[in-house]
């Protein structure tokens, strides 16, 4: 029989969810291993969420503890929205991987390294004196020694690779391991090896499935692990997945939404982590009538949307923190012209350039008042890797009805996690009404700041005859647009594009609460957080405890029924992975005395740090 | 693009904006010309674009009845990239001054130039910023007392055309305010180039910077102060049309007619499609040593960005058919929950 | 008798303040007019306060009305802190002049105009069909018809000049007028007209003292003017004044706190209104040690501060709300390496490039949070123009104290409007100690990033040997500052930064309330809406209205004892030229319910727009 | 400067953080030779800063233990003017990258070269975007093939030698990371020279660029496609020092030395000081047509930024008198009250 459908024939434990590291240096494909775990535990049904977390160098120094890449992955037999706190299990592929990860792993758990890699130089490297392995604390840990560079070179010598080639086997090897650990069917991984090393590399490809199939072989014969466990298929609303990871899920967001409104996207971005990897999607994408343009920097990058938009195009440009203050003052340029546009800000660490490979949430004021001036504009955010793509539609949609730039707010939290995403039939996808003036037959002048129901102003595009007209960035003349330096008139056009941006509001949907619609406690979040929020008020719920979670998509405009429904509720708790920017406007707006648990590491928020603060707020009844 | 569609007049090109510049400021001269070309290039008003930054010359679109776009500080090469990448369908012009363009806008105008995007630039040089009232721009002589330098200007002054040349600019011309007749063919000459055309024109800011280019403006100065680029024409200047430029080594000199030392045969021909370093001599070219060159310095051909773009565009497409949605979702693996 | 010090002979009517417009063309000289009266007002022993309204365009088309320059002056014989919101009298040179400006003219006010003017192009230049002079509306004012032109031209005709150069006389002979009217000694003025036109342009000189002189006389032979006015000297503290311009005195203070901190002053900057005058001032003054650095772009400006501090020097950019906006980036990077500087933003009327020359209050929050990441900052407003003054002195304290960058915010109408200045006397300026570490004998490494009591850093300069350390914006590891990805670390550095900024408190006076402790309504300003409110509030108090003055220079830290004031008043108003940016921080911080009164028309309050409001809420006892 | 001072080793200058670059990285050379070089041009560490932007290239200042800001993306020039107009007594490094020089921070590359600031600026050019992984940068070569341009690079590459050209650099050379000798000796130069200093390094990103300059980098091949500058010196290049670069016109011609066709008197003899023209034809002389030139192509005096700066503060003193700010605020008219 073949290994594909092969069951392991030890005792199996059922378990409702697993959470899982690898952790290795950064070449040691931690990152491959893991997105494969990802795919295959989706594939057999689970839900699943991840947490990739690389270095900030290219390629730090080998054996080092900056060099440590790590991915962590929980998947489960329910609904999971983070990727755990603490580990059932740690793959570590050398002491640096091992001392800096264990402290995840809980007692009990199984921890797994690679023996080989365990020598003088390795623990020198890892500035470490004696061997990690013998030191007592690790006896609370089920710990499996096993010396993988050794059977990976056993597994595959017939090949006669380099030994540099071999080496780079072992992430499958323990890939295979883990797959028997978890009874996962490697077919999908078989797949993947043979469909990326095709051409020419046929031999490192088989490599790649002989340690793949030693490691699976491993858990059978070795007497270390006693057991293994299954994680039954989750019960998820019926429907096509896949996994997507957030940045992918923005860049074909951005494709619906073009598709949807029947117009080409014009992409322009200036490269900056963790935003890059949306322009690296798009710019394979050339075919969907996408074109990428990187600019020479960040302004010319807003500059050029803001063109292209008065062009008649769908106009979108995206960076990070540092990138999108370069962008305040043409942002205030595509206000005060009223074109429609997307600014996406993939938060990472700040200030400055600050920790530009972890995650944050500390651009909300920036995107909403960094600019000169009053210029308001609508602020979105998703909350994780699949509502990237749900947002991007939403926030267009404003964009077109309100002729204004949109801001949507992601995190590098998001950006580089995955999780399953239920495909949207295409064909049902509703198109987005976009109207462009024509000459009135009635050849009444066009105004061009002549505004609709919602205060919008119509888009004329260049090239429609008669209809020529001058946008800038000078106050305009209410309706016709000319330069105005009236009085009133400023006064009149500050409270129109204010009360324009306020009308989003009537757009989009109420907020909604989940959990009771009155109690002690009221939990809000908004972007990444939410899946830990969600979690940890679940989980204070089923202890009893009356608490409700509002997590919040629309940052600008607030939801209209926000204020009435905070009421309700004896306290206010606003978790937030900066020194509390959400609180501020809640409190300002609805004078309520809300509680802020902020965090600020670089890290998204484990359940439990939620789960404990509102235990604090909350009592059991 | 040459032959002049009878419709249009220049009156297809006047907006009804009262035009705000000082009285007797080279930017009318310049407005004037360029609404006498535009019928002539034959593009109708609807399908041309004036993008501009801020300063007085960067006002110029309210003044021309066709879609513009009044950008902000130094940004309008980005603006109009961000029109001509997307609508290559229309003509854009670029309307800025040197500060716009040298200064803050530096770096956009360079990256500009460099694509070769097919729009036209012409840059107001008035060596001075005119709209906040006279402090010294990068064009500004040496010297230069300005409100921001009452002591003299101690930087040394960019010149556009060299600037231009070391980007390898597929276009490059100089003209001046009151030169109407040269202007006008020179708007017209940037107009036709396919790429990139920059045109750096002399423009007198008579309230902050008066008469900083009246030796080369002047009836009474210019035949030999400046001289007139033909192509394929001897370099030959001056009043009485009695002096050339001569190429002699690596080195340009001005010689004399008259003493029957040198004839016309021994004068440098103008090559507009001459080796680069030659038009980096011209470009070198300084008044009180030399006249300076007026007219097209360099017009050749290279790829313009917008067509590579679209080229890639229609590759992607015929390599991988347009792109399809449902397939593009559906890549890599999938699963079923029912 | 000489002029000089002769008295008008008509009856006098003493009045305890006036408030005069002068209007005519941007060429009509109403500026140098308006100054020349300020002055004279002042060193007669008035308080004065003045507002300069001129066109956008550089020369606006002669006669129109976008063409028309104003200059507004208040003197009185008490304190004065606006120039006044209706007029006594107003100077109309040309029809534009008269429409655009007889709405401010209170009934029963003089009205005199340059009749020569009134010709039928001066009407069409006005957009006018017919001559507002024979309007019956004008008799509700007292018209005074004075033929300018040609009283000028025959006062000067001895000297024969140029028709251009006799009629750049006339704002002389209206001056003249103006001073008989108001009983001003016009020996300054003719000080100041020999002093102008000194080299070779003595005949010009000598026709502006003709035309003062002629309209000094008019006004003693003409029959429309029945009686003139005197204003008494004010009862100001005892000491020696001057006039300063908000521009000015921050310039000055500038130097003033170098000397005091025995440093050079680099000065860099990129040009733009209403900041560039700083510059202009500045350049002018290289014999104090005060380079200025006019930068190809805002970025430049701020990055060669940021390297000019790094040397040791003290470092300064200014700008208006469209380069603040440029150089959020590079603020945040001076907030991470935490070096003293100074940013200051002299604001006007937005959002984008908006109303470059009208005034403002609508960046504060743009300096607060405009930047990625959490990057607090210190932030001052100036009230008035001989503020900018004290407030740079004040900035530059906390900037090196705390080792930080400081914004300070003015305005258009602070930067250009004038008013006396107690002029300091500089021998008792007490020095601002600043300490550069050297090598320790003790021979311990250098910690760049060691805090002090206030949790400064220590300011090491290039050229110390021994303390050779690297400066950057990616998080710095407490104590070596050295690069850290670690988390502990950067949530401990992120708090050390803002509890830094917090401590600003611990240096500042606490805010003061002018009235009563308790009461009614607490009006709370900022920046240069100071006047305007603290005179509104004075006059609902003499009405007896319950009602107290809060003026905020310090907007972060916010006063440590504001929250306590606010508690004991009834209700809080807060009037502002945005949409309600300070009412914003108030009610966040204090959730208090603070009422807005927002102005944003480009202009400043006036005293009666703050007095209505404050009677709305506070009712007479 | 050009006097060792004995005590100083590149010990003192090397910084105790350990070095952040991919194993192979060409970084790890120019930073080599830059240790060797400071203690040779005898400025002690606490007299030396390094400013750079970021990228890859620019983590350099924490490796020297020098003063040091490593300041954000394209703005090191502004940074280092701060620095060196306050701080004349310094000796002021600027390390930088392909996109941080020339892309973002074009702008404030022209115009520190353009004021001739008394600076050195060192461009690591690997012709990418390493620190962000592998997109394009200004110096990519057309149709490369990066993560942000799968099919192809379309814009025209920007040649950093006439761009600095192009603005009137006083002092441009170039070397590669690998040629170590000639690396150090030409940044000795450009600490030696007075004014701005542009040296460009071939450098080669070996994870996302490998090779990139592998033509001019490697023994087998980097004699017949590269051609040492060696002023006073004729032109000759090739393994066996057998081919040389003639000037024939205005075009300069690789010529054979062994057909005996031409000899060595033929050739173009290198002036560092020479017609900026010619220097401008060495500057686009590019693989595989020329050999590539390697070492100072000019080398010239003119004003630095600092020194007038000083000069002026000094006239403004001279005239004026130290300022005095009793009489400053006492200027114009006063009034007592009491
Ligand atoms: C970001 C920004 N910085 C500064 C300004 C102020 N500003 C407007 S125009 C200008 C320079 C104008 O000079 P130039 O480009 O030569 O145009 P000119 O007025 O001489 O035609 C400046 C500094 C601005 N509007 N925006
Ligand atoms: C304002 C800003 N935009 C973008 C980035 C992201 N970024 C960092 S380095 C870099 C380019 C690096 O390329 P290069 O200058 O050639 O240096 P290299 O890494 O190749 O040495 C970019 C785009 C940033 N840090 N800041
Ligand atoms: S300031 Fe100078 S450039 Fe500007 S409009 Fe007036 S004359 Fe022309
Ligand atoms: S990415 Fe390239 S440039 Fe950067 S350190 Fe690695 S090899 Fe060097
Ligand atoms: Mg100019
Ligand atoms: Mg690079």
């Amino acid at each position: 029989m073949s290994i594909e459908t092969a069951k392991p024939t030890k005792p199996v434990k059922t378990v409702s969810e697993i959470t899982v590291r690898l952790a290795g240096d950064s070449g040691d494909g931690m990152q491959l291993a893991g997105t494969q775990l990802t795919n295959t535990s989706a594939l057999s049904g689970n839900d699943v969420a991840t947490f990739p977390d690389f270095p900030a160098e290219i390629r730090a120094p080998r054996g080092t503890r900056a060099g440590v890449s790590g991915f962590q992955v929980q998947f489960a037999s329910h609904e999971v929205h983070t990727p755990g706190d603490t580990l059932d299990a740690l793959i570590a592929m050398n002491p640096a991987a091992l001392v800096t990860n264990l402290a995840d792993l809980h007692p009990g758990g199984l921890l797994i390294v690679n023996e080989d890699n365990f020598e003088e130089k390795d623990l020198k490297l890892a500035k470490l004196t004696k061997n990690p392995l013998d030191d007592p604390s690790l006896e609370k840990y089920r710990l499996v020694r096993v010396p993988m560079n050794r059977l990976t070179r056993e597994a595959v010598k017939s090949l006669g690779l380099s030994p540099k080639e071999v080496d780079r086997c072992k992430n499958f090897f323990a890939t295979g391991l883990v797959y028997w650990l978890y009874g996962r069917d490697i077919s999908a991984t078989l797949r993947f090896i043979h469909g990326k090393f095709s051409t020419g590399k046929e031999d490192v490809a088989k490599a790649n499935e002989l340690s793949l199939r030693a490691g699976w072989a491993y858990g059978e014969t070795t007497e270390t692990i006693e057991s293994t466990y299954t994680v039954p298929a989750a019960k998820l609303p019926k429907g096509t997945y896949r996994n997507v990871m957030g940045n992918q899920a923005l860049a074909w967001g951005l494709i619906a939404a073009a598709h949807r409104s029947n117009k080409e996207l014009f992409y322009a971005s200036y490269p900056i982590t963790p935003a890059s990897d949306i322009l690296h999607e798009l710019c394979k994408l050339r075919n969907f009538g996408v074109t990428t343009f990187q600019a020479e920097d960040e302004i010319a990058a807003v500059c050029s949307a803001i063109g292209a938009a008065y062009g008649g195009t769908m106009a979108v440009t995206t960076s990070s923190g540092p990138g999108i203050a370069l962008k305040a003052e043409a942002m205030g340029l595509g206000i005060m012209i009223e074109l429609p546009m997307l600014v996406i800000d993939v938060q990472r660490g700040g200030p400055s350039t600050g920790l530009p490979t972890k995650t944050e949430q500390a651009d909300l004021l920036q995107v909403l008042f960094g600019r000169n001036g009053e210029a308001p504009l609508p602020v979105l955010a998703a909350r994780s890797p699949s509502d990237c793509f749900e947002i991007v539609q939403e926030a267009w949609m404003l964009a077109v009805k309100l002729m204004t730039p949109v801001v949507i707010l992601s995190d590098g939290y998001i950006a580089n996690g995955a999780e399953p995403w239920a495909i949207p039939d295409v064909a049902n996808l509703s198109p987005i009404e976009i109207t462009h003036p024509e000459l009135g037959v009635d050849g009444r002048p066009f105004l061009p700041y002549q505004r609709d129901e919602l205060l919008a102003r119509p888009w004329a595009v260049p090239g429609t005859p008669g209809l020529m007209h001058r946008v800038g960035g000078l106050e305009k003349e209410d309706g016709t647009g000319n330069i105005s330096y009236d009085a009133e008139n400023h006064q009149k056009m500050v409270h129109i594009r204010a009360q324009k941006v306020a009308n989003a509001a009537t757009l989009l949907p109420p907020q909604q609460v989940v959990g009771p619609s009155s109690g002690d406690l009221l939990v809000i979040s908004w972007g990444g957080t939410y899946g830990a929020c969600l979690t940890a008020v679940q989980r204070a719920q089923d202890e009893g405890r009356s608490v409700a979670h509002a997590h919040i998509r629309y940052m600008n405009p607030l939801p209209k029924n926000l204020g009435e429904i905070i009421k309700r509720y004896q306290k206010v708790l606003i978790p937030e992975l900066n020194m509390g920017q959400l609180r501020m406007l809640i409190r300002d707006k609805f004078l309520v005395d809300a509680i802020g648990l902020n965090k600020i590491k670089g890290k998204p928020f484990s359940v439990g740090e939620v789960h404990q603060k509102i235990c604090e707020l909350a009592l059991k009844k | 693009m040459n032959a002049p569609l009878p419709v249009l007049t220049s009156n297809d090109f006047a907006s009804d904006q009262d035009v705000r510049w000082c009285p007797g400021c080279g930017d009318y001269s310049i407005l004037a010309q360029m609404k006498k070309v535009l019928p002539e290039i034959g593009i109708p008003p609807e399908k041309t674009v004036f993008v501009s930054g801020i300063g007085c010359s960067s006002r110029f679109p309210y003044y021309v009845n066709t879609y513009g776009v009044h950008s902000i500080h130094g940004r309008a090469p980005a603006v109009a990239t961000g029109i001509k990448v997307t609508r290559p369908d229309l003509t854009v012009w670029v309307i800025t001054g040197d500060g716009d363009a040298l200064s803050i806008g530096g770096n956009h105008f360079i990256h500009l130039l460099r694509r070769n995007l097919d729009v036209n630039i012409i840059l107001f040089n008035n060596r001075i910023y005119g709209l906040t009232k006279g402090q010294y721009s990068p064009t500004s002589v040496e010297g230069q007392i300005t409100k921001s330098t009452p002591m003299g200007a101690i930087d040394h002054p960019l010149n556009p055309i060299t600037v231009a040349l070391g980007v390898e600019a597929t276009f490059i011309a100089r003209s001046i305010d009151s030169q109407v007749k040269h202007l006008a063919y020179t708007l017209k000459r940037a107009a036709e180039h396919k790429g990139t055309s920059f045109v750096e024109v002399y423009q007198n800011c008579n309230v902050f910077n008066d008469g900083a280019w009246a030796y080369a403006a002047e009836r009474a100065t210019r035949d030999d102060t400046t001289i007139e680029l033909e192509h394929g024409k001897p370099m030959i200047f001056g009043k009485d049309k009695d002096k050339g430029i001569r190429l002699n080594g690596l080195r340009l000199e001005v010689v004399d007619l008259k003493d029957g030392k040198f004839k016309e045969s021994d004068l440098l021909v103008h090559d507009e499609q001459g080796d680069p370093n030659l038009t980096f001599l011209l470009g070198r070219m300084r008044h009180p040593t030399f006249p300076e060159p007026i007219g097209v310095f360099r017009d050749v051909m290279n790829t313009t960005f917008d067509d590579s773009v679209r080229e890639q565009t229609n590759q992607a497409i015929a390599k991988r058919g347009k792109g399809d949605l449902q397939k593009l979702f559906h890549s890599g693996e999938t699963w079923q929950v029912s």
